[in-house]
C-alpha cells in the first residue's frame, strides 16, 4: 500500500531543514556543498513525490534538470575547494573571507 | 507503507548523520547512503529510471568526486562543535521544518492518480524530454560544459 | 506468491553460488595459467590428507581457509568502521550486477514461466552502470580508512580510473543500445538471435566491434586488473588500497576482484556476444541455414542455452587472465591518456556513427 | 547663386594635408612638397575661376551639409563668395601658393619636411575656411583652425624649448582674444534671437544688423575687435606676433605677416555693417590701430633681429589697417592688406633667403654687404621696401596714402590720427632702409666660415620673390586715383566710403606729398646713419627701452603672468589640498566612520550570512502563514 502524499513531503521538509542545518553550522566546505546536496534531493522527491501523485511525468522530468545542475554545481563548487585549499590551506568558511572589505 | 516508513527511517538516520558526524568521510560515506535510500524511495514512487539516475549520477559520479577531492586535499583536522552556534543553527532548521511541514496541511494533491506501467520509465521521460523541454535539455548541456570548462581553469594549477 | 519468491530466491542464491565459486576457481586458474604462461608447474603443494592430485579442489578449500584463519590487522589511527565496510562494499556491487543478466531464456516449468534471470528491469543496463559506479567505493574507503600514504595513493588512483572508463564504457554501450533499442538486457539478447543474410548471427559484436573493443577494454580497466592495475601497482606503492587488509577482509577484496572478472565477462557476452544464443538454436530446436532441422525438447534447449553462456563466461574470463599475465602495466598517465584521449573520443565517434546510421536507415 | 566649386578651394589642402600626413614620410620630402604645392595651386585656380564667376555685387554660395540643427537654431557647413572674399582667396591661395613653392626650396634639407607641408596645409584648408565661412560658426571654426596651425607651425622646430615656448606664447594670448571673440558672438546670438532671427548666417546678420540696439551693438563690436587685437597683434595683444618669428621663415611669411594676421581685419570688414552701429568701438579702433602702428615702428627701429624688425612692421602695418578700418574706410583697409601681403610676404620671404645664405644666421649686426652675393634677394627686398615706404609708384604707396588720406579726411577722422600715421611712415621709411643698408650694404661683418658659403637661393626661392617683387608694384595699381577699380569692386560688400564727397575739401595733392615726404626723410636719415657704415651709437635710455620692447613683455610678466602662477601656486599648494581635498577626504572619511560600524555585520563568513538568510525565510514564512 502506497504512502500518502503528505509522508513523502513531511520526510522532503525534514530533509531539506537538515540539509539547511548542515549548511549553516558545518564549518567544512565540503560538507557545506553536501548538505546542499542534501537539499537538492529533499526537492527532488518533492518533485517526484508530486509527479507520482499527478500523474505527470514533467516532475520527474525537472528532478533529471536538477540532477544536471546539481553535477555542474558540485564539480565547479569543489574545483573551487581545491584552489582555495591550494591557496588558503584551509577549508574553513570562516577563513574565506577575502572579499570582506 | 511500512516500506516507506523503513526507508524515511533511514533517510533521516543518514541525512543526521551527514550533519552531525564530525568526520568528513563519515559525512561523505552518510550522504552517499542516504542518496542510495532515496534512490529506493524513487522507486517506490515509479520514478525508476530517476532512481537509477540517482545512483549513477549521485552516488556513482558526485560523491565519488567529493570523496575525490578529500582524498586529494587530505585534511586532517576533525572539526570543532561550538555548542552555540550549533544550537542556534539547529533551532534555526527546526524552525524552518516546522514552516514547511505546516503547509503539508494545505490541501495537497490527496488521490494517488492512475499511471500506465511504462510511467517514469526512460520512454516517458525522454518522450518528455525531447519534445516540451527540448531547450532546456540543450541548455543543460551547454551548462554541463561550462561547468567542466570552468572546473578546469579553476583548478588548473597556476603557471 | 511465495512460489515466486522463492523461484527468485533460488535464482538468486544460484547465481550466487556460480559466481562466488567461479571467482574462487579463477583464483586457481589465475595460478595455474600463470604457471602455464611462465612455464612452470603453479600451485601444487595443497593435499587434503596427502591428496594433492585434485589441485583445483584443494585450493578452493584451502585459500579461504587460510585467509579467513588469519588475523584481522586494523591499523593505527585507521577508521575501523570504514575499514570494515571497505571489502563488503568492494565485492557488493560485482554480485548484485549479475542480478540482471540474464543466462538463459524462459524456462516454462508447469505453466509458470521462470525468467532465467534474477532480476528483469527494463532499464538493466543502466542499473548495471549504477552498481558498477558504486564500485569505487570500497577502493576509495578502504584506502582512506588504512591511514597509510601507499593505499591512500592507491585510493585516488582508482577513484580516477575507474571514473574515467566508467565514461568511456557507458558510451560505448550507447551505442549497441541504439542498435537494439532497448536497455533490458533480456531482449538485447533474444534481438540477438537474429540471422544477418540468413547465416551469420547477429551477435553484438558483429553489429558494432568498435564498440566491444571499447567496452572490453574498459571492463578491463573497471577491474584493475593488469594492465591497468595501477590502483595497486606493487612496485610502485606496495599494494594499492588494500595494502593494509590481511585475512577475511582481505578475501573478501579478492573475491570481489575476481567477481568482477566474472561480471565483466557476463557483460560482454550479454552485450556482444549473444548471451545464452546458441546459433541456429531456436526454442524447440536448431534451424540450419542449409535448411535442416534438429528438433529437442524445450528443457534440453534450456540447457543448451545456460551451457553455452558459461562456457562463453568462462571464455572471456580465461582471455582476462591471459591479458593480465600478457601485458605490463601502464603507466598511470598513461592510463589515464588513454582513457579520455583515446578510448572517449573513439566511442563518440562510434556513438555519433551509430546514431547517424540508424537516423538514415529508419528515418523518423 | 549656387555653385559646387567653393568646397574644392579648401578640401585640396585638406586632402593634400591628410594624404602627407599618412604617407608623406613613405614617398619621399619631395613628393611631400610637390603634392602641397599643386594642392594649393589648384585652389588658387578655383578661387581664379571664382573670381571671373563674380561679380561686385554677386554671391556665389555652396552649402555641403547642415552641421548643427538644434531648433530653431541651424548652422550649416556653407561657402560662400563675395568680392571680399574673392580677394582674400586670391591672396591666400595665390600668396599661399608662391609660399609654398618657396618652401620646397627652403625647407629641402629639413627632416619634418612632410609634417610641415602638412600643416602649411591645413592651415591653407582652415584659412579658406575661414573666408568662405557663410556664417560666424563656421568662421570661427577657420578663426580657431588657424590659430591651431599657427602654433602648430611657430613650434615646429619643437626640440628646441625656445621655439615650443612661442608657440604656447601665441597660444594663450590669441587665446584670450578668442575667448572674447565667443562672448562677442554669443551676445550676437542671444541678440539675434532676441530680434527674431536665430541665426548666424553673415547674409541674415546684415539684414537684421539696423535692429540691433547700438549699446549692444557697442559690446558686440567691441568683443569681435579684442579677438581681432588677438589673432591681428593690436594692443594690447600683440606680444606673440614677433616671438613667432621663431617658426620658419616662410611660416612667418605665409601666416604671420601675408594672411592669418589679417584676419582680424577681415573680421572687421566682413561685420562692417556691425561696426559702423558702434562709433565708439570705431573710435577706439582708430586710437588703438595708430597707437599700434607707432608703437610697433618706433620698436622696430631698434631690433637687430632680420625677422624681429619685419615682425615689429607687420604689427606696425596691421595698425594701418585698423587705423584705416576704424575711420570707417573698411576698402582702404582691405586694400593695404591686399598689398601688404605682397611685399611683406616678399620681405620675409627675402630675409629667409638671407638666413639661408647665412647659415642661420639672423642677427643683421653680423650681416652687411650682401647686395652683390644674393642679386635677386637684393632686388626684390628693395622694391619690397621701397614699397612698404611707400615710395612711388609701389604698392604700398598707394594703400598707405589711401589710408592716411581717410584718417584725415572721412568723418571719423581727425589731424590726430592723421599726425601719427604721418610721423610712422617715416619710422617705416628709416626702419625699413636701416634693415636694408645693414643687411645689403656696407662690408660684410660676418666671420670668415660663413662668408664663405653665402650663395644665392635656388630657383624654387628666387622665382617666388621675383613674383611677389612685381605684385609689390603692380597691386597697388588697381587703385589708380584716375582709374580706380577697387573701390568699385568692393563696394557692394564694404559700403562707400569715399573722403571726396564728404564735408570740407582736402588739398590731396598736399597730403600725398607730405606723405612720400617723411618717407624719403626716412630713407635718407637711415642712408646717413646706416649707408656705408653704422654712424649711430646704439645705446642710451632711450634706444635701450625700444630695444626691450618698452619692457611691455616685462610688464606683461609682472602685470599677469606672475600674479597669475602665484594664484595658480597658491591654489595647488593651499587651496585644492586644504579645501578641496579637504571636503572630498572630509565626505570619505564621514562616509568611513558610519560604514565603521556598519562592516561589522560584513563578517565576510557565508554562513553567518546564511543564517540571516534562513531567519529572513522563516520570517516570511510565517508572515504568509499568519496571513
Amino acid at each position: 500500500m502506497q504512502a500518502p502524499i503528505e509522508y513523502y513531503l513531511v520526510l522532503s521538509a525534514v530533509l531539506f531543514a537538515i540539509g539547511v542545518a548542515g549548511v549553516v553550522i558545518r564549518r567544512d566546505v565540503i560538507v557545506i556543498l553536501m548538505s546542499i546536496e542534501l537539499m537538492l534531493n529533499a526537492v527532488n522527491l518533492t518533485f517526484i513525490a508530486f509527479s507520482r501523485f499527478m500523474g505527470s511525468v514533467e516532475g520527474q522530468v525537472i528532478v533529471f534538470f536538477v540532477m544536471t545542475v546539481a553535477a555542474a554545481e558540485a564539480v565547479v563548487g569543489l574545483a573551487i575547494v581545491i584552489s582555495v585549499f591550494r591557496f588558503r590551506q584551509t577549508l574553513d568558511p570562516r577563513d574565506m573571507q577575502l572579499l570582506k572589505w | 507503507m511500512i516500506v516507506f516508513f523503513i526507508l524515511a527511517f533511514l533517510t533521516l538516520l543518514f541525512s543526521l548523520l551527514v550533519v552531525t558526524q564530525r568526520n568528513v568521510v563519515h559525512s561523505a560515506m552518510a550522504l552517499a547512503a542516504t542518496l542510495f535510500v532515496m534512490a529506493v524511495l524513487f522507486l517506490t514512487l515509479d520514478a525508476p529510471m530517476l532512481g537509477v539516475l540517482q545512483i549513477l549520477v549521485y552516488a556513482g559520479a558526485i560523491m565519488i568526486l567529493i570523496l575525490f577531492v578529500i582524498m586529494l586535499l587530505n585534511p586532517l583536522s576533525i572539526e570543532a562543535r561550538p555548542a552555540a552556534w550549533w544550537m542556534l543553527g539547529s533551532l534555526g532548521a527546526a524552525a524552518l521544518c516546522l514552516q514547511l511541514a505546516a503547509l503539508v496541511h494545505r490541501p495537497a494533491v490527496s488521490a494517488e492518480a492512475a499511471v500506465p506501467a511504462s510511467f517514469g520509465g526512460p520512454e516517458s521521460i525522454a518522450q518528455s524530454l525531447f519534445t516540451d523541454f527540448a531547450l532546456p535539455f540543450g541548455l543543460a548541456s551547454v551548462l554541463l560544459l561550462v561547468a567542466i570548462i570552468g572546473a578546469v581553469a579553476l583548478a588548473q594549477r597556476q603557471r | 506468491m511465495i512460489v515466486d519468491l522463492a523461484i527468485v530466491a533460488v535464482k538468486a542464491f544460484l547465481v550466487l553460488f556460480m559466481v562466488l565459486n567461479l571467482a574462487g576457481i579463477l583464483g586457481w586458474v589465475e595460478r595455474k595459467g600463470s604457471a602455464l604462461i611462465q612455464d612452470r608447474i603453479g600451485a601444487n603443494r595443497a593435499s587434503i590428507f596427502g591428496f594433492a592430485g585434485m589441485g583445483l579442489v584443494n585450493t578452493l578449500i584451502a585459500d579461504p581457509i587460510k585467509m579467513l584463519t588469519k588475523e584481522d590487522f586494523i591499523p593505527a589511527h585507521g577508521d575501523r568502521l570504514m575499514h570494515t565496510l571497505a571489502p563488503c562494499l568492494a565485492l557488493f556491487p560485482a554480485l548484485v550486477t549479475f542480478a540482471v543478466i540474464p543466462f538463459g531464456d524462459v524456462l516454462v516449468v508447469g505453466g509458470r514461466e521462470i525468467n532465467l534471470q534474477v532480476a528483469n528491469l527494463n532499464i538493466g543496463i543502466l542499473y548495471i552502470f549504477a552498481m558498477a559506479s558504486l564500485s569505487v567505493y570500497g577502493i576509495v574507503i578502504g584506502a582512506w580508512a588504512s591511514n597509510n600514504k601507499f593505499s591512500l595513493l592507491g585510493g585516488v588512483r582508482g577513484a580516477a580510473q575507474m571514473v574515467s572508463y566508467e565514461i568511456a564504457m557507458g558510451l560505448s554501450v550507447i551505442g549497441i543500445v541504439i542498435v537494439y533499442g532497448t536497455l533490458e538486457p533480456q531482449a538485447m539478447v533474444r534481438a540477438q538471435g537474429e540471422l544477418f543474410w540468413g547465416w551469420l548471427p547477429a551477435w553484438g559484436v558483429v553489429r558494432q566491434p568498435l564498440a566491444f573493443l571499447l567496452f572490453f577494454t574498459a571492463a578491463v580497466a573497471e577491474t584493475k586488473r593488469l594492465p591497468f592495475d595501477a590502483p595497486e601497482g606493487e612496485s610502485e606503492i606496495v599494494a594499492g588500497y588494500h595494502v593494509e587488509y590481511s585475512g577475511g577482509k582481505f578475501l573478501m577484496f579478492f573475491a570481489g576482484e575476481f567477481a568482477e572478472v566474472v561480471t565483466a565477462a557476463g557483460l560482454v557476452t550479454t552485450l556482444f556476444f549473444g548471451g545464452w544464443q546458441v546459433p541456429y538454436l531456436l526454442r524447440d530446436g536448431f534451424y540450419f541455414p542449409w535448411g535442416s532441422v534438429v528438433s529437442l525438447a524445450p528443457l534440453t534447449v534450456t540447457i543448451l542455452q545456460v551451457a553455452a553462456f558459461t562456457v562463453k563466461v568462462l571464455f572471456f574470463c580465461w582471455l582476462q587472465i591471459i591479458l593480465r599475465w600478457t601485458l605490463p602495466r601502464f603507466r598511470y598517465d598513461q592510463i589515464m591518456r588513454l582513457g579520455w584521449k583515446m578510448l572517449l573520443p573513439a566511442a563518440l565517434v562510434n556513438l555519433f556513427l551509430t546514431a547517424a546510421w540508424i537516423v538514415v536507415r529508419r528515418p523518423v | 547663386m549656387t555653385t559646387n566649386l567653393l568646397r574644392w578651394i579648401p578640401l585640396l589642402p585638406l586632402a593634400a594635408a591628410v594624404l602627407n600626413v599618412f604617407f608623406g614620410g613613405r614617398w619621399g620630402k619631395r613628393f611631400a612638397g610637390i603634392l602641397a604645392s599643386a594642392a594649393v595651386f589648384g585652389s588658387f585656380l578655383i578661387a581664379l575661376r571664382v573670381f571671373m564667376l563674380l561679380s561686385p555685387d554677386a554671391v556665389l554660395r555652396d552649402t555641403l551639409y547642415t552641421w548643427i540643427e538644434s531648433e530653431p537654431f541651424k548652422a550649416q557647413v556653407s561657402f560662400q563668395a563675395d568680392a571680399l572674399t574673392a580677394v582674400m582667396l586670391l591672396v591666400i591661395t595665390g600668396i599661399g601658393f608662391l609660399i609654398h613653392l618657396y618652401s620646397t626650396g627652403y625647407m629641402a634639407h629639413d627632416e619634418g619636411e612632410a609634417r610641415f607641408f602638412a600643416y602649411l596645409n591645413l592651415f591653407v584648408f582652415f584659412m579658406s575656411v575661414l573666408v568662405l565661412a557663410d556664417n560666424l560658426l563656421l568662421f570661427f571654426v577657420g578663426w580657431e583652425g588657424v590659430g591651431l596651425c599657427s602654433f602648430l607651425l611657430i613650434g615646429f622646430w619643437y626640440e628646441d624649448p625656445a621655439n615650443t615656448t612661442a608657440g604656447n606664447k601665441a597660444f594663450i594670448v590669441n587665446r584670450i582674444g578668442d575667448f572674447a571673440f565667443l562672448l562677442g558672438m554669443l551676445l550676437l546670438f542671444w541678440e539675434m534671437n532676441r530680434l527674431g532671427v536665430p541665426s548666424l548666417d553673415f547674409a541674415a546678420l546684415k539684414d537684421a544688423a539696423a535692429r540691433i540696439a547700438p549699446d549692444t551693438a557697442v559690446l558686440i563690436t567691441l568683443l569681435f575687435f579684442i579677438g581681432a587685437t588677438g589673432k591681428s597683434a593690436q594692443i594690447p595683444l600683440y606680444v606673440w606676433l614677433p616671438d613667432a618669428m621663431a617658426g620658419p621663415t616662410p611660416v612667418s611669411a605665409l601666416i604671420h605677416a601675408a594672411t592669418m594676421v589679417t584676419a582680424g581685419v577681415y573680421l572687421t570688414a566682413r561685420l562692417n555693417f556691425l561696426f559702423v552701429l558702434a562709433p565708439y568701438t570705431l573710435s577706439l579702433i582708430a586710437i588703438i590701430g595708430a597707437a599700434t602702428a607707432l608703437f610697433a615702428g618706433t620698436i622696430a627701429v631698434a631690433q637687430n633681429d632680420i625677422k624681429r624688425v619685419l615682425a615689429y612692421s607687420t604689427v606696425s602695418q596691421l595698425g594701418y589697417m585698423f587705423l584705416a578700418a576704424g575711420v570707417g574706410a573698411f576698402s582702404a583697409a582691405v586694400f593695404h592688406l591686399f598689398t601688404h601681403a605682397f611685399f611683406k610676404a616678399c620681405l620675409f620671404l627675402g630675409a629667409g633667403s638671407v638666413i639661408h645664405a647665412m647659415g642661420g644666421e639672423q642677427d643683421m649686426r653680423k650681416m652687411g654687404g650682401l647686395r652683390r652675393r644674393l642679386p635677386a634677394t637684393y632686388w626684390t627686398y628693395l622694391i619690397a621696401g621701397l614699397a612698404l615706404a611707400g615710395i612711388p609708384p609701389t604698392a604700398g604707396f598707394f594703400s598707405k596714402d589711401r589710408i592716411l588720406l581717410e584718417a584725415y579726411a572721412s568723418p571719423h577722422g581727425s589731424l590726430a590720427l592723421w599726425l601719427v600715421g604721418w610721423i610712422t611712415a617715416g619710422l617705416t621709411a628709416f626702419y625699413m632702409f636701416r634693415q636694408l643698408f645693414l643687411v645689403f650694404h656696407g662690408t660684410s661683418r660676418a666671420p670668415e666660415s660663413v662668408q664663405a658659403h653665402v650663395h644665392e637661393s635656388p630657383a624654387a626661392m628666387t622665382i617666388p620673390l621675383i613674383v611677389l617683387a612685381l605684385g609689390s608694384i603692380a597691386a597697388g595699381w588697381l587703385a589708380l586715383p584716375s582709374r580706380d577699380v577697387w573701390d568699385p569692386w568692393l563696394q557692394a560688400v564694404l559700403g562707400r566710403s569715399n573722403p571726396a564727397e564728404h564735408g570740407e575739401a582736402v588739398n590731396e595733392t598736399l597730403l600725398v606729398a607730405l606723405t612720400v615726404g617723411i618717407a624719403l626723410v626716412g630713407i635718407a636719415a637711415a642712408y646717413f646713419l646706416y649707408g656705408r657704415e653704422r654712424r649711430v651709437r646704439e645705446d642710451g635710455p632711450l634706444w635701450g627701452t625700444l630695444a626691450q620692447k618698452y619692457y611691455i613683455d616685462e610688464l606683461y610678466d609682472f602685470l599677469f603672468v606672475r600674479p597669475f602662477t602665484a594664484a595658480a601656486n597658491w591654489l595647488a599648494r593651499a587651496f585644492d589640498p586644504g579645501i578641496i581635498d579637504g571636503a572630498v577626504n572630509g565626505v570619505a572619511g564621514l562616509v568611513r566612520g558610519i560604514s565603521a560600524s556598519g562592516r561589522r555585520l560584513q563578517s565576510g563568513n557565508v554562513q553567518h550570512y546564511l543564517f540571516a538568510f534562513l531567519i529572513g525565510t522563516i520570517l516570511i514564512f510565517v508572515y504568509w502563514l499568519r496571513r
